[in-house]
This record gives C-alpha cells, structure tokens and sequence, in this order.
C-alpha cells in the first residue's frame, strides 16, 4: 500500500470511518492502525514535487496538513528557483481551491451553457459546503479566542461531502465516451491545443494520442510567443531554443525591454542570478543596464536606464557592434533612438571594459514588428563581446535527462491564425483544448469566436472557466498539479539538465481527472490503445527509461530517488554554440499601424507581473496585490505620462477612452512617470467574459463581508490591438498600435481602478536614513 | 412619651435669631435648638454654637490614601504581570504620577461627596421635623422638647419672638 | 529595584537578552528585484485575508509585506526604488506602550507580538507606527474566503476577526515549530533550520532572518556592513530589521 | 456711569421660585417639538452607531494609515465642550464672584452632559466596542490588567475622575433645590423630588458641610478639568506623528477647551434666558464678564496656536512640513482659514468691545460660529497628521461616509435632548444660590451712590 492508497483511504472512503448515524463532522474517530502513515493531526507533510503555473518549472514543497495542500514553498537547492517561489507559484493554492473549479465533467448541449447535470451537481456540492462542513465553520474554529490546532479536516471526515465527491465522479464514464466519440468523429482532422501545462510526458502522450489519430501534433498556444527570439537565436546562436543566461557570473548585464526578472519565462531563475550578480561575489557587483521605452520592474533596480523610442532597441545593439559587422554610430543610434549619445557612449564603455557581458532581449523587443533584426542584433552583442559559452555569458542549454521531456516550442501567431483559419473553413472536426485559453493569444481583431464556433465537437481540459471552455462542449477537467502526476523541464536553460517529476500531495479536491487519464481511458474507447492503464502508470513506465544510478551502491530506483527529491538535475551543458557574428543591415524601423495624427499615441501592453500568461488573473492574491511599479490591483488601468496628463488635464482616476482602430476601452488614469510622452501603456489583465468571478470582465459577484458589488475587471487590452505580424517569425507584435486617448469627463467607477498607493508621484525615498521626506504630493482622489 | 419638636416658621431672621435667643434664655440646651433655612445663613447669626465640619480634612486624607491607591495598582501590576512594551519601563514613574495623580482626585472627590453625606446624615428616612416654607424662605426654628411643659414654653416663647406659624411635631 | 523603573533595566530582568535569542531581519535592497513573492508568500502562510476591490482601493487590503516604490526624477532620466517594508519588530517600538489593554507587547526573543484576543481595536497603535506596517480588520474577512477557499487556510494561525489589528509576527508559528522540534531532538536551535515565509520566497535571497545575538548566524555577519541602515532611524524606535544599502556603496 | 451693579433688583422668594421652577412643572409643547427632533437624531446616531458595531467599521471612511477620524475629533471637541461648566462655576465659586450665581447650574450640566456625550466616542471608534471593559483595572481570571502606561488609560481614568467630580459638582448643590421642588411638586413628581432631596431640610449642619464638599470639590475638580484636557492632548502628544508630538498641546488643549466650553456656556444661557423668560437673572452684565474670559481665552488660544505654528514654520522638520503644508497650504487650507476667521481674525477684535459683549444676539452668533470653529480645529489636528504620516508610498487622503457625518451629529441632538429631559427634574438657575445672594447683599450708601455691599465669612 503506497501513500496514494493511504490518501485515498483518507479521502474518499473516510465516510466509513465515520460513526454510523452521526452527522456531525466532529465526531471522527482515526484509527492509529488504519491512519496514513505520514498523517499526524496538526503537522504538516512535505512533498517534493515542481510548480506548474508557468513554464518556468520551479522546484517546489507542497506543505500538507491533514490531506489538504496549503502552501507551496520552493525545493531548496532547485537549479531553476534555489528554494525560492513567485507570487504566482505561491498563489497556485488558490488554484486547487478555487470557489469557481469545475466540480466534475460536464457534457454540455449548448455551448456555454452548464447541462442541467452539471448543474444538480454543483447544487450537491453547494449543499455539502452548507452543511456541516461549511468551511465558514472551519474557519470559526480558527478565529480569535479558539484553539486552531488539531481540528478534524471538514472534507475527509464529512459524509455529505464524500456523497458529493462520489456522485460527481460517477459522471465520469459517461464524459469519456463522449469524448472518445469526439476523438472518432474527428479522426484525423483532430486539433490539439496544449497550454504551458501540458509539457514533459504530458505532451508525449498528447502526440502520441495526434500520432494515433493521424492527427497533427499538438500546438503548443502561449500567449506571448518566443518565436521571435528563437529565429534570432538560430540565426546568430546556431540553434532556435532558448538558451541560459547565466547572469550569477556575469558582470554586466544589458537588458533590451525590461521584463526580465518579472515576466519572462523563468522569473525565479533569472531573479537568482540577479541577486547572485549583484552580491554572490564578495569582490565584483554585477552592473545591470536596461534598455527600453516604458520603465518597469528591471529598470528599477537598474543601474542605468537608456530610454528609447518603441522599437528602436535594435539601433542601440548595433551601435555597441563593431562597423564590419554592421554596427553604426552612436550618433546615428541616438538620432534613431531618442536617447541621449551621452548614456550610449557610457554604455559603450562599459561594454568594451566590464568582462563577461550579457545581453538579452526582452518582450518589448519582441513585440515590434522588427523583432527578429532587433533580437540578432542583441544576440550578436554577446557574440562580439566573446560571452557566448562562456560563464557570465550565453550558454547552451543541456537537453532534458529523458530526452522525450523536451520543452515543447510554442506556435507562432502566424501558425495559430493559419489552424484557426482552417477551423473557420470547417477543416478541424474536433478541437481538444487542453488547459489552454486560445483566447489569449489572439487580438480581439480576429474573428476566433466565429472561427471555433464552426468545429462541431470542442472539448476543454481546463481547471477553471475560461473563454475557450465557453465554447466546449465537453469539459473534462484536469486536475491541478498539486493532485496528479506530471513531470517538466524548464522553458529556458537554467545551467544544469532538470527533470521535475510532480507527484499528488493530495487527492483531487473535486472529481477532476489528469488529462492522462482521461486520454488514456478515450483513446483506449475510441480503439486507439496508448499502452498504459493510467497516468501514473504512464508515468512510472516514462521514468524507467532513466538509467539507475549505479556508482552509489545499494541507490534506489531513479523513480523512487525522484519521488523523494522532486526529479532529477545534473549540472552539465549543451552541445557549445557554434555562434558567429552576423553581418546586419541598417536597423530595420519598427511600423506601427494606425495614424499618428489621429492616434497619437504609442500602445505600450505591459506584461504584468500580476497576471503573467493569464493564470494569474484568475487567482484572488495576484489580483488583490498591487503590481510593484503602479500598485495597481483588481484589473486593469491606463499609465500616461505626467506631462501628458498635465496637456491632457488628467487627474488619477479619471476615465479615458482610449481607442484604437480597431476597438475601444474605457480605462481609469495612473499617472504614471515610467513613460515617454507619445506613449500609453495597458497591462494586459488577461480578464474574461466566462472567466471566474476574480477575472470577469463584467464581476458582478458579492463580496460578502461588505456586500460591496465587485465592479469587474473591464475588457483586456486585447481589445485594442491590431493583428500585425512580424515578417520573419510569425509572431504577433503587440506592441505595433497606436491609440488616441480622449477623456471622458467622469471619474472612473469605484473598483475600476484599484491603487494600492495612493502617492504614484515622485516620492521620497525612505531608504535614505536622515533625510525623511523631501517633496509630497498627493493626487487627489475619490 | 415620645419627644416632640416645636417647628416655628419665621418671616424674618432677625425674629427666628431673637426666638433662639429666648429659647437660650429659657434655658432649653442647645443641642435641642436647630434653625431650618432656604439659604445658608452665617452660622454665627443664631447665637448657636457653630456646627463644624470636617470634609476638608476627609478629602484631604483620602486624597492621599487614594494615590497610595493609585500608584501601588499602577506599579504593583506592572510588577506582578511584567510585560515590556516599547522600552518603557515596568515602573514607568511620569506615567504612573499620572495615574497617582487621577486615584487621588477620584478618591478625594467621592470621599467629600461621602463623607458630606454622613455628616449631614443624609439621605435620612427618618420622620423629623420640617415646615413646608422653608423652601420659601421662612428661617424656621426646631426646638426638640421631651415634655409637653416645654413644649408650650418653647411655642410661646417662638410665639412671642415673631413666629408665623408653630406646629408640633411628634417623633 | 532599578532594573523595575529604567528604560532598559527591563530588558535584562524579563526582555530580549533573557531568552538567548533576538530575532532579527536583514533586507539587502541590492538583491531585490520587486518581484513580490514574499507578499503572496505572507499572504499564504499567514491567512491574510481578501479585501476586494473596492476596500482594497480604500486602503484596506492586507499586507503584512509590501514592496514600496519611490520615484525619482523625470522621464527619461528616471530612478525608482523598491524597497520591502514589513513589521520593524522595534526594541523600542512606540506602538506597544500606547495600547491601553497591553494586545501588542514585546516578547523575550525581541518580538513584537500581537494577541489578538486581547485587541479592542482602538488603533492608537497603527496612529503611533512609524511604517505603517500594521493592519486593521475593517470587516468580517471570514467572509471573503468563499467556499472552499478557506480550505487553504493555515491552521497554525490564527484567522482574525473584524475589529482586530494584525501585523507581521516574524512567522511566530515558525519559530515555535522549531523551538519545539529542537526541544524534541534535544538540540540547540541551528541557524537558517527555518526561516520567514517571506525570506523563504525569496529567490533573489534579499531576505535573511535569523539570530541578532548569535555571532555566528548569517544575519549577524550580515549586520557588520557598512551598508546597513535601519528605517527613521532618527526616530530612536531601534528597529531589528536592517537594510542593506543599493547601489554601489 | 461706569458701574453695572448686579443685580439690579432684588427680587422676593416667592417671585424666584416662580420664576426658575416654573419650567420644571410648566411644559410647552415647543418643549416636545425640540425633544421629539433632538430625540430623533440621537436615535438615528444611536442607530447609525449599532448598525457600524454589527457590519463594521468598513461603513466608515476610516483606513490605513487615517486610523482617527471624525469620531477622534468629535470625541475631542465634545470634550472640550465639557470643560468650561465645572471649569468656571469652581473657579468663580473659589473665587467667590457672586455674579456666578445664575450660570453655575446650566454651567455644570453642560459638562456632565458634554463629559457623558464625548465619552461614548472612545467607545464608538473601538474595532470591538463589545470588549471595551478589557480597558477598565479590574480583577479578572486572565491575570491581565490594563496598561497603565498608555495615554488612553490616562485618558480614561481623567475622564472617570472628571466625570465623577461633575456629576457630584452638579448633584450635590442641587440638593436643596431639589427640596423646595419636593415642597411644591405632587404626586409622582413629589416622589421623584423626595427621593433626590435626600431628605433634605436646611439644618445648620446640612449647610455647613455642603458648604465645605462643594469648596472641596471645586478644589479637587479644577486641577481635574485641566488633567483632563492635557491627557487628551497627550493622546497626540505622545505619539511620534508628526505635529502631533509637541509638547504645547497640553495648554494649547487647555485653554481651547475652555474658549469653545466658554461659547457654548454663552450659547446655552442666552438660549435658557430667552426660552424661560429669563432676562432678570441672566443680564448683560453675565454676558460681559463671560464674554471678557472669552476674550483672555480667545487671546491665549490664538498665542498658543501661534507658538505651536510658528515652531512648525521656522523649524521645517522634513516630516512637519509635508503636515504643516498640507495644512497651510493643501487641501486643508479653506478649513484652516474658517477657524482663524471666526476664532480669532472676528472673535478678538468683536469681544473686545464692551457693547459687543453685553448684546445678546451678536454674542449668540459668535459663540455658534466660535464653536463651529473649534469644532474645525480639532478636525485640523486629528487628520492632517494622519493622511501624510508615514513613508510616502502609504499617504492618502480622508473622506468621511453617512456615518461619519451621522455620528457627528450625533452628539449634538444627544446633548439636547439630555439638557432638555433635565430642564425637567432641576432648575437651571440655583434657587439657593440666588436668595443666598439677596441674603448676602445689601446696598450702601456711600457718598451719593447706593453700592452693593455683601456679608461675607
């Protein structure tokens, strides 16, 4: 009997345990005898497993008390995290207890409509909250003036809710044939859809299944494409993956766009390295320099901020470059920049004196539509500089230690539009959307409603609510990571070859199921045996391709070593670069659409740190916590520049319509100083029309301890942004629309614009320790 | 036979005075002599000895007791239960003068107002004696007497002093 | 007898020293990034409640953390600053002694602890906080962990009730966790065996909490720099978390 | 002339007790129609306070870093209200200023009334006002007591003293009027006057030593009145908030409680005088030499406030001027132009003329606006600091809610409806004191003027 056995004793069948005839959850007798073994009342288990709310793939503990998951901390050590988490990870609890998760399957006969099963069924399950077990009761037991400890877990111990559990799972069969039929009916003509979430084995198997169906392979949808990166990379590395920026050793960093450490695609691990640059070394502290147009998160902690024009990094590469490789003056660079030929020579200097230097390109640069020269051109600065496969510099990541882990590449845009058009024309019989939102990575401009509208079977994979789940007609949803087996290797190279293997810490807190099993079951259905029994079988098979390691005697399986650890790491490197310095051409201007006349401002969409990919916004905490430049919570707002604001008489918390050519949204003011005059930035709050009640666009939900009306996030930026695609990768350049902003005269609603700060001007730094405060001011509000 | 108060009202003060003068004379004890008024009068008008009172001192003494009260609650928690908060002291001498200072007042002000009580002994549910013009000004003039002789002396001695009105009261 | 009326002769006979330990916090402002894991880290070990949108813009939103930004300058040539700002657990902290019922007192490890039975809510002691760093229940905040949210709560600590101040407690169930568990093993506390929610987060390793009176925990080597400061220190409240300087210095 | 004698006319007994008991036993239905609106919004306050208790403190417009508001600033003036009554009837008493005889009473019940209005704000601004006996020193089982170490404390056994001293203050004297509404009341009345007048009959005994309790009291509640206010002041002066931490709020409380406790003293016997017919006892005379006491109030408030800004000014600590500016200069700048405007820029030069002093009406107006100006003041005080205190990131700024607003209100409709019910049960002019008064005085002849004379101990 293994800990799984034992949680499952726990969990579901923990009815029997209850004393005949008593209802009150109290009341529960634990048996030393028959008590899991690593379950004592009050103490908390620690489970090595990995995060999977990004595709960064942080190690981490998930800290278990009495079968419920409460807290995901970092797997100290970890290559990708050093025991550190994100927000982001950190709030994945929210997640596994999320009030709008799907309690089970549903087969829906209208799409976006609950069937009347699924809705008995959340009447069930509301009705096991209300009972005894109503966690408001938990949390009364956990009040001022009560012992907290001990208390009996309401949901192993209550019978109304193991009712519950046991009448959703038997929905299940019946949504696995329906899928299966799904499967039939779309044969080849079978679409796959893959979010982040679906990577390592997962993807394996889900290619396996389009391989089996004579299907094309799964499409990896992200809402913000590398794909521009990885053409530059192929052009000037030699090879398209993303490759290690091993920042600990670096001495001077030179970031173009400044999303690095929050957004990008391992915030931990780049975090880390900054953190280590800057004082890891008791001799050397590494210097950061960012590049960009709007000033976030990297440029606050920069040593200097370089401003440029939107779109015009490129120019500032190239003026670093030596002229035979295409390199231009730094007048020139300043002119076609806008910054100042000073900062450049400064930077220069320090690119040809501080050893080793790195250089990377952010989404800022990959959001023009001259992504791909921009990107060669930074690329080519670590080149020039001799940082390539060098510690400090770029390194080439080691392939995953189970060689199908592989990180699956993100589609381009360009690849998104051409299925979703495909879809359009009725080509795709079956669409699986799995743990993905395709709504997320199209622009309102595209038609991807009407275009999924005409795919006859949709099933969704999702957790949570979201768009693409409106639209499905079966929702067969996963379970999270903290209840299922998985296993992952970082997006990005992280020094060291990792495997992360997940493992459930509890069991599915509602009757969801892991996509593999689920897949498994159809497939198995729709006569396409996949050769496993489950997803935990898949996985046991998946990982006895690791060779034991023989060298320590008397080691255990690389399964069960795993298990105890979170996976596998080994410190090792990729196959070196065979890097050369490309020859560039003049700097490639970047085009924005829309009149400058009309529109005269430039749309900068901030990836937030809150939101991320979009998971993040659905999750209260991320939602809650202001951002670390606006402060800005629950949603979405307009950052304009002080001065501008001043032209446009605009106070904080005034709305303004801000329109493009292709929508319109109206938003609440943050004056913002980070911003160049001709510029207005959005983040992209990823809210949804069908999301939960933390992301609706619309909110409309109670909060209930005031019974304050939740005014809704308000439509996403998306909104906004024209369909321009860059030449060369296919990737989506979100930041090639210009807007106009014309006030509306009224304040914004209350909620709309939510600041955590009230004092977004210049302040006084308190970090100073006499000087306290030197100017005030306060924009008035309310 | 129980005693009897002789209650004669007065119009004015100088016949209430000049009655209590032939009381004296008439060799009724003073002790049994009380003059009822609606306003304080200077005792010295009646020719009474003059009744003394001791509130101040009371006051005074328990204003003392009190911020030995005060200070001893105030240091003698702090001492038994120590909890520090803010680098303050557990005896935090300007903090507790104050709480010193407050218990005194509390215990001067209830003590006088106590004390006045039960020197004028009151509040009283005895049957004594009164005339309803007091409260309208009449000085009047109780002569406690233990026999009906003295109770007729005593009524037309007030009688020939001035008063307006005599009623007997009996105990 | 002295010991009883001075300032500081309490904290020989029944403050900080007496208990061997003095917890203390470093914050290095060169590693920081802003990242903010340390504030949903806090929120999820401490049952930091949910305060909506619309309290949240009213100030009410809960943070027992919180990066604060400053800016500086004029775009383009622009400086911005973060820089974590939690509960200083000050020696001489002015919001103890104002609290009239004695629900935030100073424990013997250093800690500023907050009980929050005791509470009436006059909040004379966030009116007398320097930081700013303490947080008041406005509402009922049971209410806004809708079903099964509240599954996630930490049961080692206490869920606060309207009426109530909360504030940074240096993760106290940690430290008792692990007083208890050195106790069990009979050892001696080790240095960096546990740490703060936040400091756990951290991937950057801003944060370092530990042992002020342990010459050889990280946070006293830590202290010796010269890039140590303490927030208003000018204000004389003896903070026991220090900031380790940005920049170049 | 030159001479105001007081007062002009001495009037019998019997015309006194008519006068001054009358309303007592007399109700007009103007009575009812001022209790049944002064009722209603002590109700609707009353209400309002419940209904904040049961949802919480999210009703108002209170949050981090505001933690006082309006109720603070309430709490404060009220209290500043109650000064005056005790204040001034022990310190004329000690002093033995025979003009005092007709205001002691509506005096003093001013303060008790006042003292039991503020009282209830501490109360109305706690998070969990069901808790607040933990603030009491009582013996309980958890072994814990109150800090006497916090100002709050101080405050709380300053207003416990205070409170108890007025309440004696007012009662005690009042005995011997109780008597005489017991000689004339009947039926329930009768009852409830006898069981005031504690038996009382106007023994030589019973005079002298309410003669001496009320010198004792006066002597023990005047250093009180003054404790009070300086321990409310010490409510801010203790703190490290900027230019709350200054050590001139103790007198600068002090005699603000006295300058708006004078006003409303002003306000409420030119109310009494008009309601009740009043103008024989209550003269222009009283309201000169009250209005001169304003006056000194007013000039050492105005010096006091002009120390504590110009310290503010000159020094420019970087933590007081961001206060100081938002103050002077901010959003809180029309605020502080009102109060200087009616309490000191009008008030000063208006009270130091002698005609403007003796006319009722102007001094009715002035001391309404007087009131409203200190009622700012201490608006000025409790915010300001508040909003701007701290590191920057956390500034913001304070817009009080309904119920806020209602609880303002509050107070006022209760401490009418309070004076009005006890308008009721005791005369508001001293019976005793008044024919003490006529007992006293005589006129002399002296040359060719007839002057007052007294008999004095």
């Amino acid at each position: 009997m293994d800990r799984r056995d034992f949680l499952k004793l726990s969990g579901l069948t923990a009815s029997t345990l209850v004393l005949g005839g008593c209802e009150d959850y109290h009341a529960r007798l634990e048996a030393y005898a028959v008590r899991p073994e690593d379950m004592v009342p009050g103490m908390p288990t620690y489970f090595a497993t990995a995060c999977e709310m990004c595709p960064a793939a942080c190690g981490a503990m998930a800290r278990v008390v009495e079968g419920r998951v409460l807290k995901l901390e970092g797997l100290p050590g970890h290559p990708v995290n050093h025991g550190g988490l994100c927000a982001l990870g950190q709030a994945s609890v929210q997640m596994e207890y999320h009030p709008d998760r799907f309690y089970g399957p549903d087969i829906r006969t209208t799409r976006g409509q609950p069937s009347t099963e699924y809705l008995a069924l959340e009447r069930t399950v509301h009705e096991a909250f209300a009972s005894t077990s109503r966690p408001t009761k938990l949390i009364d037991n956990m009040k001022v003036g009560v012992m907290s400890f001990g208390k009996p877990d309401f949901k192993l111990g209550d019978r109304k809710w193991a009712d519950a559990h046991a009448q959703t799972a038997r929905t299940w069969p019946a949504a696995i044939s329906r899928l299966a039929r799904g499967l039939t009916s779309g044969g080849a003509a079978t679409l796959i859809l893959v979010g982040h979430q679906i990577r390592g084995h997962r993807h394996a198997l889900l290619a396996d299944l389009a391989t089996a169906l004579k299907a094309p392979a799964p499409v990896v949808v992200e809402p913000f494409g590398d794909d521009a990166t990885r053409v530059a990379n192929a052009a000037v590395y030699g090879r398209p993956e993303l490759p290690t920026y091993d920042l600990a050793n670096s001495e001077l960093v030179i970031l173009f766009g400044d999303d690095l450490f929050t957004s990008g695609l391992a915030p931990t691990y780049y975090t880390w390295g900054y953190g280590a640059m800057r004082r890891a070394r008791p001799d050397i502290r590494g210097m950061l320099v960012v590049v960009g147009t709007r000033f976030g998160e990297a440029a606050a902690v920069a040593d200097a901020f370089i401003a440029v024009r939107p779109g015009t990094h490129g120019a500032i590469a190239q003026a670093l470059l030596p002229s035979s490789s295409g390199g231009i003056s730094l007048a020139q660079a300043a002119t076609l920049t806008g910054a100042s030929p000073d900062q450049i020579e400064e930077l220069a200097l320090l690119y040809r004196t501080l050893k080793p230097v790195l250089a990377i390109g952010g989404t800022e640069v990959a959001a023009q539509t001259n992504a791909v020269p921009a990107l060669a051109a930074i690329a080519a600065l670590n080149v020039a500089a001799g940082s390539v496969n060098r510690a400090g510099g770029v390194l080439a990541p080691p392939p995953p230690p189970i060689a199908d882990m592989a990180p699956p590449a993100p589609a381009s845009y360009r690849v998104l539009r051409q299925w979703a058009d495909s879809m359009a024309a009725g080509a795709i019989q079956s669409l699986l959307l799995v743990n993905v939102d395709p709504f997320l990575a199209f622009p309102d401009a595209y038609d991807l409603q009407g275009a999924i509208q005409k795919v006859p079977f949709i099933a969704s994979f999702s957790t949570l609510p979201d768009d693409g789940t409106a639209m499905a007609d079966l929702i067969v949803p996963d379970s999270t990571f903290l209840e299922r087996w998985g296993d992952s290797t970082p997006a990005v190279g992280v020094g060291a070859a990792v495997g992360n293997l997940i493992q459930p810490p509890v069991d599915p807190f509602f009757a969801s199921k892991p996509v593999e099993d689920v897949i498994l079951a159809a497939a198995k259905e729709a006569g396409h045996d996949l050769g496993h029994a489950d997803g935990e079988a898949y996985f046991k098979a998946m990982w006895a391709k690791l060779a034991p390691d023989t060298s320590v005697p008397g080691t255990q399986s690389p399964w069960v070593k795993a298990l105890r650890v979170g996976g596998i790491s080994r410190s090792a490197s990729g196959p070196d670069y065979d890097a050369h310095l490309p020859i560039l051409t003049a700097p490639v201007a970047p085009a924005f659409r829309g009149d400058p006349a009309t529109r005269p401002f430039h749309l900068v969409p901030v990836r937030s740190t809150k939101y991320r990919n979009g998971l993040g916004s659905a999750l209260p905490w991320m939602q809650e916590w202001g951002d670390p430049m606006v402060t800005g919570a629950w949603g979405g707002w307009v950052e304009i520049n002080p001065k501008t604001a001043a032209r446009l008489e605009l106070n904080p918390y005034d709305e303004v319509k801000v329109e493009s050519d292709r929508g319109s949204l109206l938003l609440g003011v943050v004056i913002y100083p980070g911003l160049p005059e001709d510029a207005v930035a959005i983040p992209l709050n990823f809210s949804r029309v069908c999301g939960t009640r933390y992301d609706s666009a619309a909110g409309g939900s109670v909060w209930e301890a005031t019974q304050k009306v939740d005014p809704g996030r308000g439509a996403d930026v998306r909104a906004l942004l024209e369909e321009v695609i860059e030449p060369r990768s296919g990737q989506l350049a979100w930041g090639a629309t210009r807007v106009s902003v014309t006030p509306t005269g009224r304040q914004v609603p209350p909620g709309k614009l939510v600041l955590v700060s009230k004092s977004i001007q210049a302040q006084e730094n308190p970090a100073l320790p006499h000087v306290i405060h030197r100017e005030f001011k306060v924009w008035p509000i309310g | 036979m129980a005693d009897v108060y002789v209650v004669a009202a007065f119009c004015e003060v100088d016949a209430a005075a000049d009655g209590i003068k032939r009381l004296l004379a008439a060799d009724f004890p003073a002790r049994n002599i009380d003059v009822l008024t609606g306003v304080p009068y200077p005792p010295e008008i009646w020719g009474l000895p003059a009744p003394r009172s001791n509130i101040r001192k009371i006051a005074a003494l328990f204003f003392v007791i009190g911020a030995a009260c005060g200070f001893t609650v105030a240091s003698g928690t702090g001492w038994l239960y120590p909890l520090p908060t803010g680098a303050k002291a557990i005896i935090s001498l300007p903090a507790y003068g104050i709480i010193t200072y407050e218990f005194a007042t509390i215990f001067g002000v209830f003590a006088a107002a106590i004390a006045t009580l039960l020197e004028a002994r009151l509040p009283t549910m005895k049957n004594l004696p009164y005339h309803p013009r007091v409260s309208e000004g009449w000085p009047t003039v109780t002569v406690r007497c233990a026999d009906s002789q003295n109770i007729d002396g005593a009524e037309s001695l007030l009688r020939l002093a001035g008063a307006q009105d005599v009623l007997r009261h009996a105990v | 007898m002295a010991d009883w009326i001075s300032d500081k002769g309490l904290q020989t006979a029944t403050g900080p020293r007496a208990a061997g330990r003095r917890w203390g916090l470093v914050v290095d402002l060169d590693r920081c990034t802003g990242c903010g894991g340390c504030v949903i880290a806090c929120h999820a070990e401490n049952n930091l409640a949910l305060a909506g949108p619309l309290d949240t813009d009213q100030g009410r939103s809960f943070d027992w953390i919180r990066i604060e930004r400053y800016w500086d300058g004029e775009y383009p040539d622009l400086k911005a600053q973060f820089i974590p700002i939690m509960c200083q657990q000050c020696e001489a902290a002015p919001c103890e002694p104002v609290c009239p019922v004695f629900a935030t007192y100073h424990t013997a490890e250093g800690l500023n602890a907050m009980v929050y039975n005791r509470c009436i809510g006059t909040r004379f002691c966030e009116n007398n906080d320097p930081y700013n760093v303490r947080y008041f229940n406005w509402f009922e905040p049971a209410l806004n962990w809708p079903d099964p949210l509240a599954n996630q709560l930490n049961p080692a600590v206490t869920v606060r009730s309207r009426g109530v101040m909360e504030k940074c407690t240096f993760c106290v169930q940690r430290i008792r966790d692990h007083e208890e568990l050195a106790r069990i093993e009979g050892r001696v506390m080790k240095d960096g065996e546990f740490t703060t929610a936040c400091a756990q987060s951290c991937s950057a390793k801003v944060l370092i909490f530990g042992d002020l009176d342990d010459p050889g925990s990280e946070v006293s080597q830590l202290v010796q720099s010269d890039r140590r400061f303490r927030l208003f220190e000018s204000l004389g409240t003896e903070p026991v978390v220090y900031y380790l300087k940005g920049g170049q210095g | 002339m030159g001479m105001i004698v007081h007062p002009p006319e001495l009037y019998p007994d019997e015309q006194i007790n008519q006068d001054v008991l009358r309303p007592v036993f007399v109700t007009t239905w103007k009575w009812w129609i001022l209790v049944a609106i002064s009722g209603g919004g002590f109700m609707a306050g009353l209400a309002t306070w419940f209904y904040m208790m049961a949802t919480g403190m999210w009703v108002s417009g209170l949050h981090r870093p505001v933690m006082w508001g309006l109720f603070i600033s309430n709490y404060v003036f009220w209290i500043g209200l109650s000064n005056s009554g005790t204040v001034i009837s022990a310190m004329l008493r000690l002093s033995k200023a025979d003009w005092r005889r007709p205001i002691t009473r509506a005096a003093e019940a001013m303060t008790v009334f006042a003292l039991l209005i503020a009282a209830q704000f501490p109360l109305i601004h706690l998070g969990r006002t069901w808790l607040f006996y933990y603030i009491l020193p009582y013996v309980n089982q958890r072994q814990l007591w109150n800090n006497f170490r916090s100002p709050l404390v101080w405050d709380m056994m300053a207003i416990m003293a205070y409170l108890g001293g007025s309440i004696l203050y007012l009662y005690l004297p009042t005995v011997p009027d109780f008597a005489i509404l017991r000689d004339h009341a009947e039926g329930i009345k009768k009852k409830m006057f006898t069981l005031f007048a504690l038996g009382w009959r106007g023994t030589r005994r019973e005079w002298t030593t309410l003669n001496a309790c009320i010198l004792s009291l006066a002597l023990l509640v005047l250093p009180v009145a003054v404790s009070m206010h300086t321990i409310v002041s010490w409510d801010f002066g203790m703190t490290l908030v900027p230019l709350w931490h200054t050590s001139i709020f103790g007198p600068y409380f002090v005699i603000g409680a006295l300058y708006s406790g004078m006003a409303l003293v002003i306000t409420i016997i030119l109310i009494l005088r008009w309601a009740f017919g009043w103008q024989k006892y209550i003269t222009p005379f009283h309201l000169d030499k009250l209005g001169k006491i304003m006056l000194v109030a007013a000039l050492v408030w105005f010096y006091l406030w002009f120390n504590d800004y110009i310290t503010a000014w000159y020094g420019k600590l970087p933590d007081e001027k961001i206060i100081f500016d938002i103050k002077n200069a901010g959003p809180f700048y029309w605020w502080q132009m009102t109060m200087m405007l009616s309490n000191t820029m009008v008030a000063l030069p208006l009270l130091a003329f002698k005609k403007f002093r003796t006319s009722p009406w102007a001094m009715f107006i002035l001391t309404i606006f007087i009131n409203i100006g200190m009622w700012i003041e201490r608006l000025l005080i409790v915010v300001p600091s508040l909003v701007q205190k701290g590191p920057s990131f956390t500034w913001t700024t304070y817009h009080p809610t309904w119920v806020e607003w209602m609880l303002t209100v509050y107070p006022l409709a209760g401490f009418t409806v309070l004076y009005l019910l006890f308008v009721k049960v005791a005369p508001l002019i001293s019976v005793w004191e008044i024919r003490e008064d006529k007992v006293a005085c005589a006129t002399k002849k002296m040359g060719q003027a007839e002057l007052r004379a007294v008999v004095a101990e």
